[in-house]
């Protein structure tokens, strides 16, 4: 009996996935904030005492994630982008599109039936339309970010933003609430914009009826729902899409 | 009878109003907020009430800003650019060239005898405005007004390689996390913003002298840096966050003196001390 | 191209004899006026080197001095005076770097820049501009520059060629842009010599045109040696290396740049010595032009085991006797011959696979011919001529050939101000990825 | 649709800029063949003599780039990615084929894109010469020559040299009184505003020829009778710039505070300015107007004398306008990654204010995401210049 463990260490959050014969035993997310070391160390930590073992138990350690150097104690690192299209494989072997929905980034990945990259796309230089968005909308709107989805699958009329900056939108936001915007609308309004920056980079990347969502992103149902709008088509979603790049880590751990 | 004139600056970040006579009667800074961008009459009535005179004692209103709309009861509206100019000459009348360093907009202003001859703004990107510090300040845990005192204990700016606020925020908690001293980190913040507004403001042909206004200038630390970048140095008025409030209020009173003696009366808003309805 | 700041280690000995070609070529500008000789803005690839080699007019190209500006990571004051003058930030940063330059020294009145990256370049007694099917900077470049230099007189010319679509038959149209080519060429020769003083000797004109063909030959079998396994040369080095191509056309020392060179890579798969050992994946640089002040990122694909067999950028000839050029005693119209059909001879191919374009099939035949597994491709903000049309290659290369692993760089030729190693390496990191996937999918 | 052939004038100006495009969908359901053309270098008499209805395209500065973003790259001018992103989206479902000048690298490096992927039945890219010497003029002809051939085939009309110089001497027509309708502009205050100018430009813009020759008498009837509407205090501007096309530019300069009395824009004066010699050749008048009397940044002008002599040649026309409509202050409106325009701001800026005339130089997107900031900077120059 061998385990494997798969840490993320993410811009916004640290994810931590322990695998058992290429499956999913236990996991934990916790926030990167400013110390990596430490955000690896306690997403590790609590991932392992759900499952009552200890660092011994682990066989072989992947990191990934835009802090990956920093959890010293793995024996190798992946790039996320390998680890999302690996995870999603085990997941859903049919999915051949990955987008992956982080704090900064936001990408596409086409993979294919081995779970490896053929290509990838992600934004450059400006944090418009990643999932900072989703962030900086919740805390104006006093909502806790899991009940965005929720909220904007109430929009009737969903506001359209002019402001492409991750920053002012907040201010463009606030505005509209003062205006009278119901809240609902802001944050569809938000989702909608962040979907068709997506579109954009799905279609360079290459589209596939079989696309999943992953990254904190993908559990915002309303956002997803833009997506699918936008690419008329539906998505897969992982039971907890936070943690692919974790799991596929894992996986890759596990074949070291 | 003494007359008494307003004027009103709603900023992204900051809501500020003086009154004026032949004087400075009254200054108020309040916080433009989300509530609050539509009660600019709060704000008013503060002001009214510091300097002890009524509504209806004020001959000229004018308003300024990036909210100026948002003054139902102002009698006209003038942007900050032309109110900025006018108010810091009023004050310092050999400055030349400003920099105004507010929470959306940074700008660059050259002044002649107190009008404006050229100017130049900042595009729609949060780096290289007040907000792109207030950001950071938050990220790494110290008050504001305290980011410009702490700067200048640095002993070398630490390089902030990213421009997009996002990004930066999260290469400042990395780099804090790394070991990166609070005061070199905030001195590359300062760097950062100086830069970009530096490289703007460069459009226009410095002359001297050049005077900081908007809240950037109350940052001590923002200052010293873009005298390194300009190569020269740089006035800071007494409330740099008044300016554009200040010379509106001396534009509502030459305006409305400029009517007197065409014998003309101004047209006056028509609104009492009331809430915005419309926005911009 | 030239050295930076971090000293970039090269394969190639002959490479690392460049910096002395571009010091020299630099050199040469400000000696000029000693030398009683006249000296020319020039920007590469427009037809008149040979031209101004004939009349011993020097060239100060712009675009290397650029370079070196920012290989060496000195680019920005003059990126900032031109920015202060209103020029936009998404220009060709060629361009405004060496237009900051300019202003500089008519702003001091002096003919030699003080504090110059190498010296500087010396000031131009006329501008050869070039308007072409190339890119607008080269025609509104000079236009603004003489802003400055407001006595410098400019000559402008076409070098066009017919732009492929896959319903014409081009071979119709290349006559009259052969002939217009060549009538513009008379135009440049005409300009030097009302502005040199000097009558064309259109003998030495022949004679170096035939050695620019010798040249052309030459660089193609040298590099060639590349398709090698493992590759002697990357495009690092190339990067480098195609400085006597592309600045000294139509010298002696060109020639025997890549005499030198061919001579040294023989020897090297002769003994089967690569850029990496061992050599696991092969790319090709299939556009855009290079950030001068990150061509260490070469060397980080190395560090992955990765080499660039081949490139695009600044391949800018072709085997002479491919291009199947009718015969004309007139050397300009030679000129323009070659010029058309550089591009041209892809033509063909292209419309025999629909959906196509020259572009594209100019890639395939290098993925094939130089074994590659990866494309990569690096597009600049502020040049649109080259870095514009990007993802549509990218898209046809897959449409029309496979699925092969393209990883689209973004950057600047010479502004910093928008890099980010870690965030490039992370990219590189992911695409070798991908490579290595593609090569086991492979098999 | 019945409604507007009741319109007239100014009232069917603002229907068609409105619904930019209704005549040319009508007029296809009719069986003509629409062909689409974008910048004012395209020849659009020989479109005319084809028989075919010209129409040329524009993006929406209301509308957010969301898919041409996949095709095309982001440093390509906002302008062309804008009227690229309509097209994907089949906005322009009606056009039969569309013809590309090579008016800059913006649209010359992205012909290959709208060729490819828009699959229309006809597409040309016209390879206009930068360069104005003899030769390209020879150059010109044959490259007019080619774009008739392949219209031609297209279209199975022949194009004789009676039907070009018909072709010519309608659009000289249009011209003209395009012109006349501009001088209603020039006195204090102007009988016809920015705002409503601009939405005659679009219209015209959309339409045949004839159409648009009858729509210009229309609204010069309805105009010239007008009384002045203010008291003719405010300041006279004009834009200059390449594709504007909207009012809420014009809008918002105007309510600002100014009258907008004149421009030297693409879809404006540039289009009206310089007529066709009716009495040349043809093909040669052709080639001499878009080569050599057309004022764009992307024919390179030198006059072999000085750099004074270099600038008249190139901006003079700009200085007649400011003399002729009594201009006050100029808008120079350029968009981001234009190369053409961008490396000629601090000539151009720098030429009209040594006539002492204030210049506002934007530089933006095309597109009102940035709007409150544009206003702002209008409004501050209006001050500026008080
Ligand atoms: N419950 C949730 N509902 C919606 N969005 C979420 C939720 N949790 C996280 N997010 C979004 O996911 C992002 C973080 O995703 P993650 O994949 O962990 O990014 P990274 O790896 O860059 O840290 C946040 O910015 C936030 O927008
Ligand atoms: N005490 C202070 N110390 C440092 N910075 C300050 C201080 N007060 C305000 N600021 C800065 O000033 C900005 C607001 O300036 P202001 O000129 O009022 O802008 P606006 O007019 O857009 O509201 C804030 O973003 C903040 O960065
Ligand atoms: S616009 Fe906003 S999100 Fe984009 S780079 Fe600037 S600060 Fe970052
Ligand atoms: S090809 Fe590109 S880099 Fe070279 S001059 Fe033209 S725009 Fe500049
Ligand atoms: S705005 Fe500039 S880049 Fe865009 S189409 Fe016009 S000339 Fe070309």
């Amino acid at each position: 009996m061998a385990f494997f463990l798969g840490i993320d260490v993410g811009s916004g959050w640290t994810k931590a996935a322990i695998c058992e014969d290429n499956e999913l035993k236990s996991y934990a997310i916790v926030p990167s904030g400013g110390d990596y070391k430490k955000a690896a160390k306690e997403a590790t930590n609590l991932a392992l005492k759900k499952l009552n073992l200890s660092v011994k138990d682990i066989k072989c350690t992947v990191a990934t994630g835009y802090g990956a150097t920093m959890a010293d104690f793995a024996n190798d690192v992946i790039s996320d982008i390998s680890c999302h299209a690996k995870g999603i494989s085990v997941l859903f072997s049919n999915v051949r599109t990955v987008i992956d929905i982080g704090a900064q980034f936001t990408r596409a990945i086409t993979i294919d039936n081995d779970g490896r990259i053929i290509n990838f796309i992600m934004n450059e230089k400006c944090a418009g339309g990643s999932g900072k968005f989703l962030q900086v909308t919740a805390r104006i709107l006093h909502v806790n970010i899991e009940e965005l989805g929720r909220l904007s699958l109430e929009s009737k009329k969903p506001v359209e933003f002019t402001t492409a900056c991750a920053v002012f939108a907040e201010s463009e936001a606030i505005s509209r609430i003062s205006e009278g915007a119901r809240p609902e609308d802001i944050v569809a309004g938000i989702h909608k914009a962040m979907a068709s920056k997506i579109m954009t980079l799905v279609t360079r990347v290459g589209m596939n009826p079989d696309y999943a969502v992953t990254g904190g992103g993908g559990k915002d149902i309303g956002l997803v729902k833009a997506i699918d709008n936008e690419l008329r088509s539906k998505a897969y979603i992982p039971y907890e899409p936070q943690i692919t790049a974790a799991l596929g880590a894992a996986i890759f751990a596990s074949s070291k | 009878m003494k007359r008494y004139f307003a004027g009103v600056d709603i900023g992204s970040t900051m809501t500020k109003v003086v009154i004026f006579s032949d004087r400075i009667e009254a200054t108020i800074i309040g916080p433009t907020g989300p509530e609050h961008r539509k009660l600019a009459n709060k704000v008013m009535e503060e002001a009214l009430n510091l300097a002890q005179i009524r509504f209806e004692n004020l001959s000229y209103i004018i308003a300024t800003g990036y909210g100026r709309i948002n003054v139902p009861f102002a009698d006209r509206q003038i942007t900050e650019i032309t109110c900025h100019a006018k108010g810091l000459h009023s004050l310092l009348p050999t400055v030349k060239t400003i920099v105004d360093i507010g929470g959306q907009d940074s700008k660059g202003i050259k002044i002649k005898d107190g009008k404006v001859v050229s100017f130049v703004m900042n595009d729609k990107c949060a780096a290289g405005t007040g907000r792109f510090i207030e950001i950071m300040a938050d990220s790494i845990g110290v008050p504001l007004e305290d980011m410009g005192i702490i700067s200048l204990t640095a002993e070398k700016a630490a390089p902030i390689s990213s421009t997009c606020t996002v990004f930066a925020e999260h290469e400042i908690i990395n780099k804090l996390a790394s070991g990166e001293t609070i005061p070199n980190l905030i001195a590359g913040i300062h760097e950062s913003v100086a830069t970009r507004v530096s490289a703007m403001v460069k459009k226009l042909t410095i002359e001297q002298d050049v005077a900081v206004t908007g809240g950037g200038a109350k940052n001590i630390g923002l200052v010293k840096a873009l005298e390194k970048k300009l190569g020269c140095s740089i006035i800071v008025p007494p409330e740099p966050l008044i300016t554009g409030a200040l010379g509106a209020s001396v534009l509502a009173k030459e305006i409305f003196e400029k009517y007197e003696r065409e014998g003309q009366m101004p047209v006056r808003s028509s609104c009492g001390l009331q809430e915005a309805k419309i926005f911009s | 191209m030239a050295e930076e700041k971090k000293g970039r280690a090269l394969a190639t000995k002959a490479a690392a004899s460049i910096p002395k070609f571009v010091r020299g070529n630099l050199a040469a500008t400000i000696k000029a006026k000693e030398e009683g000789k006249k000296v020319a803005y020039a920007y590469i690839a427009d037809g008149q080197d040979e031209i101004m080699r004939a009349m011993d007019i020097v060239p100060a190209w712009g675009e290397s001095f650029a370079g070196v500006c920012a290989a060496k990571r000195d680019a920005e004051k003059y990126l900032q005076k031109a920015e202060s003058d209103n020029f936009s930030r998404s220009l060709c940063t060629y361009a405004t770097c060496t237009i900051g330059f300019d202003m500089i020294r008519s702003e001091l009145g002096v003919d030699i820049v003080p504090d110059a990256p190498w010296g500087g370049m010396g000031r131009p007694d006329m501008i050869l501009g070039s308007a072409q099917l190339l890119c607008d900077p080269r025609f509104k470049w000079p236009q603004a520059t003489q802003h400055y230099l407001r006595d410098v007189p400019i000559f402008v010319g076409a070098m066009y060629y017919p732009p492929f679509d896959p319903k014409l038959n081009h071979h119709e149209q290349e006559k009259f842009y052969v002939k217009y080519c060549t009538e513009e060429l008379r135009e440049c020769v005409k300009f030097c010599e009302k502005h040199t003083g000097k009558k064309m000797d259109w003998d030495r004109l022949a004679e170096i045109v035939e050695l620019s063909d010798k040249t052309w030959d030459l660089f193609i079998d040298t590099y060639e040696l590349r398709k090698a396994i493992p590759t002697p040369m990357d495009t690092g080095d190339a990067m480098n290396t195609m400085v006597p191509l592309t600045f000294n056309l139509g010298t002696q020392e060109a020639y025997d740049f890549y005499k030198q060179l061919y001579d040294e890579l023989q020897e090297k798969v002769k003994n089967k010595e690569g850029v990496v050992e061992p050599e696991k994946y092969r790319l090709i640089w299939a556009a855009g032009l290079p950030s001068w002040f990150a061509l260490g990122d070469f060397q980080y694909f190395n560090s992955k085991g990765a080499t660039f067999p081949v490139e695009v950028t600044y391949r800018g000839c072709e085997k002479i006797e491919r291009l199947e050029l009718p015969k004309t005693s007139d050397p300009l119209e030679h000129i323009a011959w070659r010029w058309v059909r550089y591009w041209t001879h892809w033509y063909d191919k292209a419309r025999k696979r629909p959906g196509s374009l020259p572009k594209v099939e100019r890639i395939i035949e290098y993925i094939e011919e130089y074994k590659c597994d990866g494309v990569v491709f690096h597009s600049a903000f502020s040049c649109r001529s080259w870095h514009a049309g990007i993802i549509h290659q990218a898209e046809t290369l897959k449409k029309v050939y496979k699925e092969i692993p393209i990883l689209i760089l973004e950057g600047d030729i010479v502004d910093i101000s928008s890099y980010n190693e870690a965030d490039t390496h992370n990219r590189i990191d992911a695409f070798i990825e991908a490579v290595d996937a593609y090569k086991s999918r492979m098999g | 649709m019945a409604g507007i052939q009741n319109l007239k004038g100014l009232a069917k100006a603002e229907k068609y800029y409105t619904d930019y495009g209704t005549r040319a969908k009508e007029l296809r359901a009719q069986g003509n063949r629409v062909i689409g053309y974008i910048s004012a270098l395209s020849p659009v008499e020989i479109l005319t003599a084809s028989g075919v209805v010209p129409f040329r395209l524009k993006g929406n500065v209301e509308e957010a780039i969301t898919k041409g973003d996949a095709y095309m790259e982001t440093i390509v001018c906002p302008f062309v990615r804008n009227v690229f992103d309509s097209a994907i989206k089949g906005k322009f479902h009606f056009i039969d084929g569309m013809v590309l000048p090579h008016q800059c690298d913006s649209l010359d490096r992205t012909s290959d894109i709208w060729r490819d992927y828009l699959n229309l039945s006809y597409f040309h890219f016209l390879n206009v010469p930068h360069v104005t010497d003899e030769p390209s003029i020879e150059f010109m002809k044959e490259i007019l020559r080619l774009f008739i051939s392949t219209i031609e085939d297209f279209t199975g009309n022949k194009i004789t040299v009676d039907s070009l110089k018909k072709a010519i001497s309608l659009h000289n027509e249009n011209r003209r009184l395009m012109r006349s309708l501009y001088d209603l502009r020039k006195s204090n205050p102007p009988l016809i505003t920015g705002s409503e100018m601009m939405k005659v430009l679009v219209a015209a813009m959309g339409l045949p020829v004839y159409e648009s020759i009858e729509l210009i008498k229309e609204i010069i009837e309805d105009v010239k009778g007008r009384k002045p509407l203010t008291d003719g205090q405010r300041k006279r501007i004009m834009l200059i710039g390449d594709q504007i096309d909207s009012v809420i530019i014009t809008d918002t300069i105007e309510k600002a505070g100014a009258y907008l009395v004149m421009d030297d824009i693409s879809i404006g004066s540039k289009m009206y300015w310089q007529d066709v010699d009716e009495d040349k050749e043809p093909i040669l008048a052709l080639a001499e107007r878009y080569l050599r009397k057309l004022k764009i940044p992307t024919t390179f002008v030198d006059t072999g004398g000085t750099y004074e002599e270099n600038l008249n040649a190139r901006f003079g026309h700009m200085r007649k306008y400011i003399e002729e409509f009594n201009v006050e202050g100029a808008i120079l409106f350029i968009y981001k990654y234009c190369d053409p325009y961008g490396f000629e701001v601090p000539a151009i800026k720098s030429y009209i204010e040594a006539v002492a005339v204030d210049v506002l130089y934007l530089e933006d997107e095309y597109s009102i995401s940035s709007l409150a900031r544009m206003k702002t900077r209008i409004e501050a120059f209006l001050e500026m210049i008080a």
